[in-house]
């Protein structure tokens, strides 16, 4: 088996999911031995942009610069890996995107000083502008998931995550369950896949992962609103990591009804 | 059945001498919720405590586990040490519970797994006080007669002590001297109260009769859609479950090779992709499919089969479902048509 | 609760039902574009040999690293000695098998489910419906048929497929058109070769060119996508072949194959046990057995 | 007009690069641009709950993620008078330790040391310098870990809340800690004397100012309600705007900040410098044996500095460690107001970060966050410019010069995602 040839970029993020392959401390030699690492810039320099097996992308695109090296990257990869939910779901910058708004908040920040760098988008997810072939979804990414995931990938086998939300993983370890105590968790919206942390130590679920494979947003919504959270707060709550997405799927539900039946 | 009586202070040495052939489990509470931990003694167990989140089937087969270790040589079994276990405190309901479990994975093609965990654990019974999420009388759990090593009824002043199996006979046979075989006129008007005590103290209202008939009847009742509205397909009814078995198994690879581990985990078919096959299509699309298959395999089609549902009123749906969908909330939405608040 | 006396004193020493064995692939070619066909022989040569199984069932194949699924076999137990797999590509784990060459190896275990009812079905005529990917099991049942001719009364087979080029074993289904002892009937919906010399429209329009039946003493057995169902068996009710001599096979996710994953349980049958081949009378009264549309249109 | 450009800025975190504009031998200009998009986290955070609040703005910086989340903790508490038990106290000077030496040691060996050394990563020096390599990646791993304990995650922990835990840790994780921590000192010191014998070059030397934390009670830390200069003034961590007046300029998505019109350094020398004396234990003797008038001209010191920080971090995580398991799991300690404001101020690896907010009824108003690789941009492209210019009057070639200035702005080990969320000056 020849190793493949692996680029790892970083876009708008945090820059976590890339930290995360450089935290798999006892398998990072491994990791540089399995794979032929031609471009890591977070990592190191000698990088070159040649032809890809494999490309991880992280962070979102949110510069004209970015959406083209992107699309570059793209057209060297044949495969094409979104890591982390920035990547993924768009991430916290994201969390407004489907309100619009950009102009505003833009301008909050930086008034109307000219940057020449680039233009500036809104944020968005890898794959409102190119394919993706795979998602490794997770704020940061988990060590195992991704280990798991870029394992299989140089074996030639399919990646496999969990598709079940972090409610399940939430049971495995025996938690009480927030929301019985009539608090907020986004467990049940976020897919699995990092050993439900938060509600293991007694925090509720953030909804970092991003949206679950199959989730029932109006049922946790209507919950919420009865429990006596504000229809701003619960959809502040569960927009906050994958904004774009869930709230792609709150669109279809009658929110001010279900309100009013309250 | 042998039936033996204890003196309630020697249970306690009892099981300090037990130690000598397993790990001792018991229910201990770590904060507010109560789980079955490995315990040192007697002092660091919950008696009193109604129910453990998870039900003790995490003993016989745990949530995530590797089957076999693989290579291009071919597929070894992992033979993982399993423990000697002495699990203390098992409530009938969840005896009942590992009974049907016995049955799925002890039968036709023996699981190797159960089989070596369940060789491996001892089953010692305690009597509990049910609260008012519990259901075994109307499901006849409330008392066990089988299935368990030893079963501890507390009267108050000492424990009646069934003996069920042959090993759990050579437990007693460590320390003789702690039981007695004399059994008077007050044990049995004793044991008699206690009984009449403990089925008065179920009072969930769950009524499982004539279930198969009226799922039957109410198969297409939109009572079905409007639980499913309110369902979070969070999955944790069926991961509390005690007589819930479904597992997923995938293959896990080392970096830079083709060998690794063939794993299984607990799975729910309150899940998309449970019932999803190849080129997409899936038997179960819908929330509401999902939901009525798992009452409906509960409690309509193992009545069928069976005579009896495979609910064991453990309560743990009933404590555990954030939007109350559970095996009494169902049954009772079946039978009046109409979801409750 | 049904008395149950846990069965661990009497320790046997069991196989691991879970366990796969390494067959190796010694043939493989592309039945159509998206299916390939695989002839397996077992790396221990005993266990091909005594690999007993019946016409309709399935076994369970892996591929390192990759997972495991059913497949029907084949192959004919009245032909010992290698086992056959129709295989399409169709995810993660069968587009890893396609990549896998001739002498490599796959993990296999089984053979599991029911498989057709052979003992009742001989003496009686035999009347097999297949669908596309649905000859795969049907194949088996067809050779076998065909190996112990004698055993059987009148022999029909109906194949359909979308076009020529989709159809499994075009070729030797052809040559069976030459036989005397049997009736085989061959469409597609669709000629796009323009040299199809067959029939062409669905599967059902066969019904109509076949000779009668003696629908009492026949069995009828049908396998292909979930569609054809519903049609196929309005027209065998039509033909009032008794409802438990109509058998179908059926699809559902496994994980295990031996009733313990509960991913292929319908309402309290496993399909991977009591199954995959179902008569029609179970599908009337296990609801989720085909899904709605066959179950509510045919009740009447 | 001849232009440079090392783009992207390798092994840093986040998307950078450096532009150096000639004419003819002459440096025009030079500058640190920062390619890595917008981010606006202080608009979107306006309108959240605390709570929420601080889920979101440790994704600012993974490398920093504690640093941000107790920096939000401070600021926050203080804005809705929290008081939090002693217990979460120590569990927050023990997370920071965590990320201390997590991070430099992340930095030193694994961004900044293969220029030194002339290797492109640190993976490629494994066959000369194995034993380092793995060094670091022990210390390194065992900064993870502490962070894990404390804050739940390696990265992004959300167990440090308002007011204290959600979980505390074990006796038996503390007691590991602490063994661990005793352990791993050797590998520290010999991280120190590793950089010691490094030659830095002279080039960049320029003089600046230096700001860091005032840690209490005189000791060396990294949080503290009040801002020390190298020029010898103090000022408290609430008039942080007068420390770091900012502006936009077009190369860059980052601000930048100055501090009397002129630039400044924050990091580990600055703190070094600024509270270097205060050290005790074995970090006290390094520090003294290698400290000199030099630190306040060249930022490649900063790694220096970096590795004798470790040293203390190390030394003292069993003291902390102790403190934490003698108390007992205190309750959450609740928000007295729900209208106020407040800054908190704490040391990130890179420098001082300042979380400033204004709650209303509960819902924050205004979040004003500015991040030390923010504050030392401008001084970056200082220490640049004086480098290049000085090697080209040196007669050397321009293609000579981008290594030395990529090891400068690596020296401040900028976090180019912390610096492009960047800050609110205006109050909407
Ligand atoms: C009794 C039986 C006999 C079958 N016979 C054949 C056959 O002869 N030839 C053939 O090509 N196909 C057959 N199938 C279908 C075959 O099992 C699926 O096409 C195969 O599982 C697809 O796997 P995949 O990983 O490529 O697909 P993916 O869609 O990627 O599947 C993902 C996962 O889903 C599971 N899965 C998907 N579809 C099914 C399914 N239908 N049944 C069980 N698990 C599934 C697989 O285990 C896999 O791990 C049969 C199915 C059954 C139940
Ligand atoms: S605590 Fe949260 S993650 Fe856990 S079960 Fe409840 S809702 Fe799900
Ligand atoms: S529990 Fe939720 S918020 Fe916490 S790590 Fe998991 S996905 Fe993220
Ligand atoms: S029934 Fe309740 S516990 Fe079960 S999946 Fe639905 S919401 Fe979750």
């Amino acid at each position: 088996m020849s190793s493949p040839r692996v680029g790892i970029y970083g876009f708008t993020g945090c820059a976590g999911d890339q930290l995360m392959i450089l935290n798999c401390e006892d398998r990072l030699i491994d990791l540089f031995g399995a794979v032929d690492i031609l471009s890591f810039a977070m990592a190191k320099s000698d990088n070159k942009d040649e032809e890809l097996d494999v490309a991880f992308v992280e962070g979102s695109i949110s510069t004209e610069e970015q959406l083209e090296h992107l699309k570059n990257i793209r057209s060297r990869a044949k495969v094409l890996v979104a890591i982390g939910t920035c990547a993924c779901w768009g991430g916290p910058q994201a969390m407004k995107l489907e309100e619009g708004g950009f102009e505003k908040r833009y301008k909050g920040v930086y008034g109307d000083a000219k940057i020449a760098v680039s233009k500036a988008l809104e944020a968005q997810p890898v794959d409102a502008f190119v394919k993706v072939e795979l998602k490794i979804p997770g704020c940061p990414i988990d060590k195992t998931e991704f280990l798991s995931a870029v394992s299989k990938i140089v074996a030639g086998r399919h990646p496999y995550f969990y598709k079940f939300p972090v409610c399940t993983e939430c049971k495995w370890k025996e938690n009480l369950c927030i929301l019985l105590e009539g608090k907020f968790c986004a467990g049940p919206l976020t897919k699995a896949g990092c050993g439900a942390v938060c509600p293991s130590h007694n925090i509720p679920c953030v909804g970092c992962w991003g949206p679950t494979d199959d989730l029932n947003v109006g049922a946790e919504y209507k919950l919420l609103i009865e429990k006596g959270y504000s229809p701003e707060e619960v959809t502040r709550k569960i927009t906050k990591f994958s904004g774009a997405e869930v709230a792609k799927l709150m669109k279809g539900l009658e929110l001010k009804d279900m309100e009013a039946k309250k | 059945m042998m039936i033996l009586k204890m003196k309630k202070e020697d249970l306690s040495v009892f099981l300090e001498t037990v130690k000598e052939w397993g790990e001792l489990w018991g229910p201990a509470r770590k904060g507010e919720r109560v789980v079955f931990q490995r315990v040192d003694g007697l002092s660091q167990m919950d008696l009193k405590a109604t129910r453990t989140i998870i039900p003790p089937k995490k003993f016989l087969y745990p949530q995530r586990f590797t089957m076999f270790d693989f290579d291009d040589k071919g597929y070894v079994e992992r033979t993982e040490h399993v423990p000697n276990r002495i699990l203390f405190g098992i409530h009938p309901c969840d005896i009942h519970g590992i009974q049907v479990m016995d049955e799925l994975f002890l039968e036709e093609y023996r699981d190797p797994y159960y089989a070596e965990r369940r060789e491996k654990t001892l089953l010692l019974g305690h009597s509990c006080i049910p609260d008012d999420k519990c259901m075994c009388s109307a499901r006849d759990t409330e008392f066990i007669a089988e299935g368990f090593d030893l079963f501890f009824t507390d009267l108050k002043m000492f424990y009646l002590v069934w003996v069920g199996s042959s090993r759990g006979h050579d437990l007693v046979r460590m320390r003789p001297e702690l039981f007695n075989r004399n059994i008077g006129r007050d044990d049995i008007l004793n044991y008699n109260e206690y009984r009449k005590w403990k089925k008065a103290q179920v009072q969930s209202g769950a009524d499982f009769t004539g279930m198969p008939d009226i799922f039957e009847l109410g198969y297409n009742s939109p009572i079905w859609d409007e639980l499913a509205e309110k369902c979070l397909s969070c999955g944790q009814c069926t991961m509390v479950c005690p007589t819930c078995n479904c597992f997923n198994v995938v293959d896990e690879v080392e970096l830079g090779t083709v060998e690794g581990t063939r794993d299984r985990f607990w799975d729910s078919c309150m899940f998309r992709e449970y019932s999803l096959v190849a080129g997409g299509h899936n038997f179960r699309d819908k929330r509401v499919e999902r939901l009525k298959l798992w009452y409906t395999h509960k409690l309509q089609a193992y009545i069928s089969e069976f005579g009896e549902p495979s609910c064991v009123g453990c309560g743990r749906c009933v404590a555990t479902c954030p939007v109350d969908i559970n095996v009494v909330t169902v049954t009772k939405a079946l039978r009046e048509q109409e979801v409750g608040k | 609760m049904k008395r149950l006396h846990v069965i661990l004193d009497d320790r046997e020493v069991d196989e691991n039902p879970y366990q796969p064995d390494l067959w190796r692939i010694v043939r493989r070619y592309p039945l159509t574009s998206d299916v390939n066909f695989y002839q397996a022989r077992a790396v221990d040569v005993d266990k091909t040999l005594t690999m007993d199984y019946l016409p309709g069932q399935f076994v369970m194949g892996s591929v390192l690293g990759e997972g495991e699924a059913p497949f029907s076999i084949s192959s004919t137990p009245s032909r010992p000695g290698l086992l056959e797999l129709c295989v399409r590509k169709m995810g993660t784990l069968t587009e890893t098998l396609f990549s896998l060459k001739e002498n490599q190896t796959i993990g296999i275990r089984g053979p599991y489910g029911n498989g057709f009812p052979i003992d009742k079905m001989e003496g009686k005529d035999v009347l097999i419906i297949a669908g596309g990917l649905g000859a795969a099991p049907l194949r088996s049942l067809l050779l076998y048929v065909l190996d112990n001719r004698d055993k059987f009364g009148k022999l029909v087979y109906l194949h359909g497929a979308r076009t020529p080029g989709d159809m499994l074993f075009r070729e030797e289904f052809m040559q069976l058109k030459e036989r005397e002892d049997l009736e085989c009937l061959l469409t597609v919906d669709k000629d796009d070769t323009g040299s199809w010399t067959e029939r062409t429209g669905v599967v059902t329009s066969l019904f109509d060119e076949m000779g009668p039946i003696d629908a009492a003493n026949t069995y009828a057995a049908v396998c292909g996508p979930p569609v054809i169902y519903k049609f196929v068996i309005q027209h065998l009710v039509k033909l009032n072949i008794p409802k438990h001599q109509i058998l179908m096979t059926l699809e559902r996710r496994m994980k295990c194959g031996i009733g313990k994953c509960g991913h292929c349980a319908i309402e309290y049958l496993y399909t991977c046990m009591d199954g995959p081949v179902f008569t029609y009378w179970d599908v009337l009264h296990m609801k989720e057995l085909i899904g709605k549309g066959v179950s509510d249109n045919v009740i009447a | 007009m001849k232009t440079l450009e090392v783009v992207p800025l390798a092994r840093v975190e986040g998307d950078g690069g450096i532009t150096v504009t000639l004419d003819g031998k002459k440096v025009k200009s030079v500058t640190l641009d920062v390619h890595e998009g917008p981010r606006l986290i202080e608009q979107l955070v306006k309108g959240m709950t605390p709570e929420d609040d601080i889920n979101v703005v440790p994704r600012i910086c993974a490398i920093c993620t504690l640093s941000h989340k107790y920096a939000a903790i401070r600021g926050l508490e203080k804005a809705l008078a929290i008081d939090p038990p002693e217990k979460a106290q120590l569990m927050r000077d023990l997370m920071m330790l965590g990320e201390n030496v997590e991070s430099n040691s992340l930095h030193t060996f694994l961004l900044a040391l293969p220029d030194f050394l002339g290797y492109p990563s640190a993976i490629a020096m494994l066959n000369d310098y194995g034993d380092d390599v793995k060094r670091a990646l022990r210390l390194k791993k065992f900064g993870n870990y502490v962070m894990e304990v404390t804050s739940g995650r390696i990265v992004h922990g959300e167990n440090p809340g308002l007011g204290g835990f959600g979980k505390y840790p074990s006796k038996k994780q503390l007691s590991d800690i602490s063994l661990r921590s005793k352990e791993l000192l050797p590998d520290a010191v010999r991280a120190v004397e590793l950089f010691s014998s490094i030659e830095y070059s002279e080039y960049s030397e320029v003089d600046t100012t230096f700001m860091s934390v005032n840690a209490p009670n005189e000791q060396f830390g990294l949080a503290g309600d009040s801002i020390l200069i190298s020029n010898g003034n103090e000022t408290s961590a609430d008039d942080y705007k007068k420390l770091t007046s900012e502006r936009v300029v077009p190369h860059s998505f980052a601000k930048r900040s100055k501090f009397n019109e002129r630039p400044f350094t924050v990091g580990a020398n600055a703190r070094m410098i600024n509270m270097g004396k205060r050290l005790d234990g074995q970090a006290a003797d390094l520090f003294k044996e290698n400290y000199s008038d030099r630190w306040l001209r060249n930022p490649l010191l900063n790694n220096l500095a970096q590795t004798i920080e470790i040293v203390w971090a190390l030394e003292h995580m069993p003291e902390t460690t102790e403190k934490i398991a003698a108390l007992d799991d205190p309750a959450r300690a609740e928000a007295t107001r729900t209208t106020g404001s407040g800054t908190g101020a704490v040391e990130a690896p890179r420098g001082i970060l300042y979380h400033h907010y204004e709650v209303k009824e509960g819902l924050i108003e205004v979040a004003d966050i500015i991040t030390p690789t923010a504050q030392n941009l401008d001084d970056i492209e200082v220490h640049l410019k004086a480098c290049a210019e000085r090697m080209l009057a040196e007669g050397k070639k321009d293609e000579e010069l981008l290594l030395p200035l990529e090891m400068i702005a690596r020296a401040y080990d900028p976090c180019i995602s912390c610096a492009t969320h960047l800050v609110n000056l205006k109050r909407v």
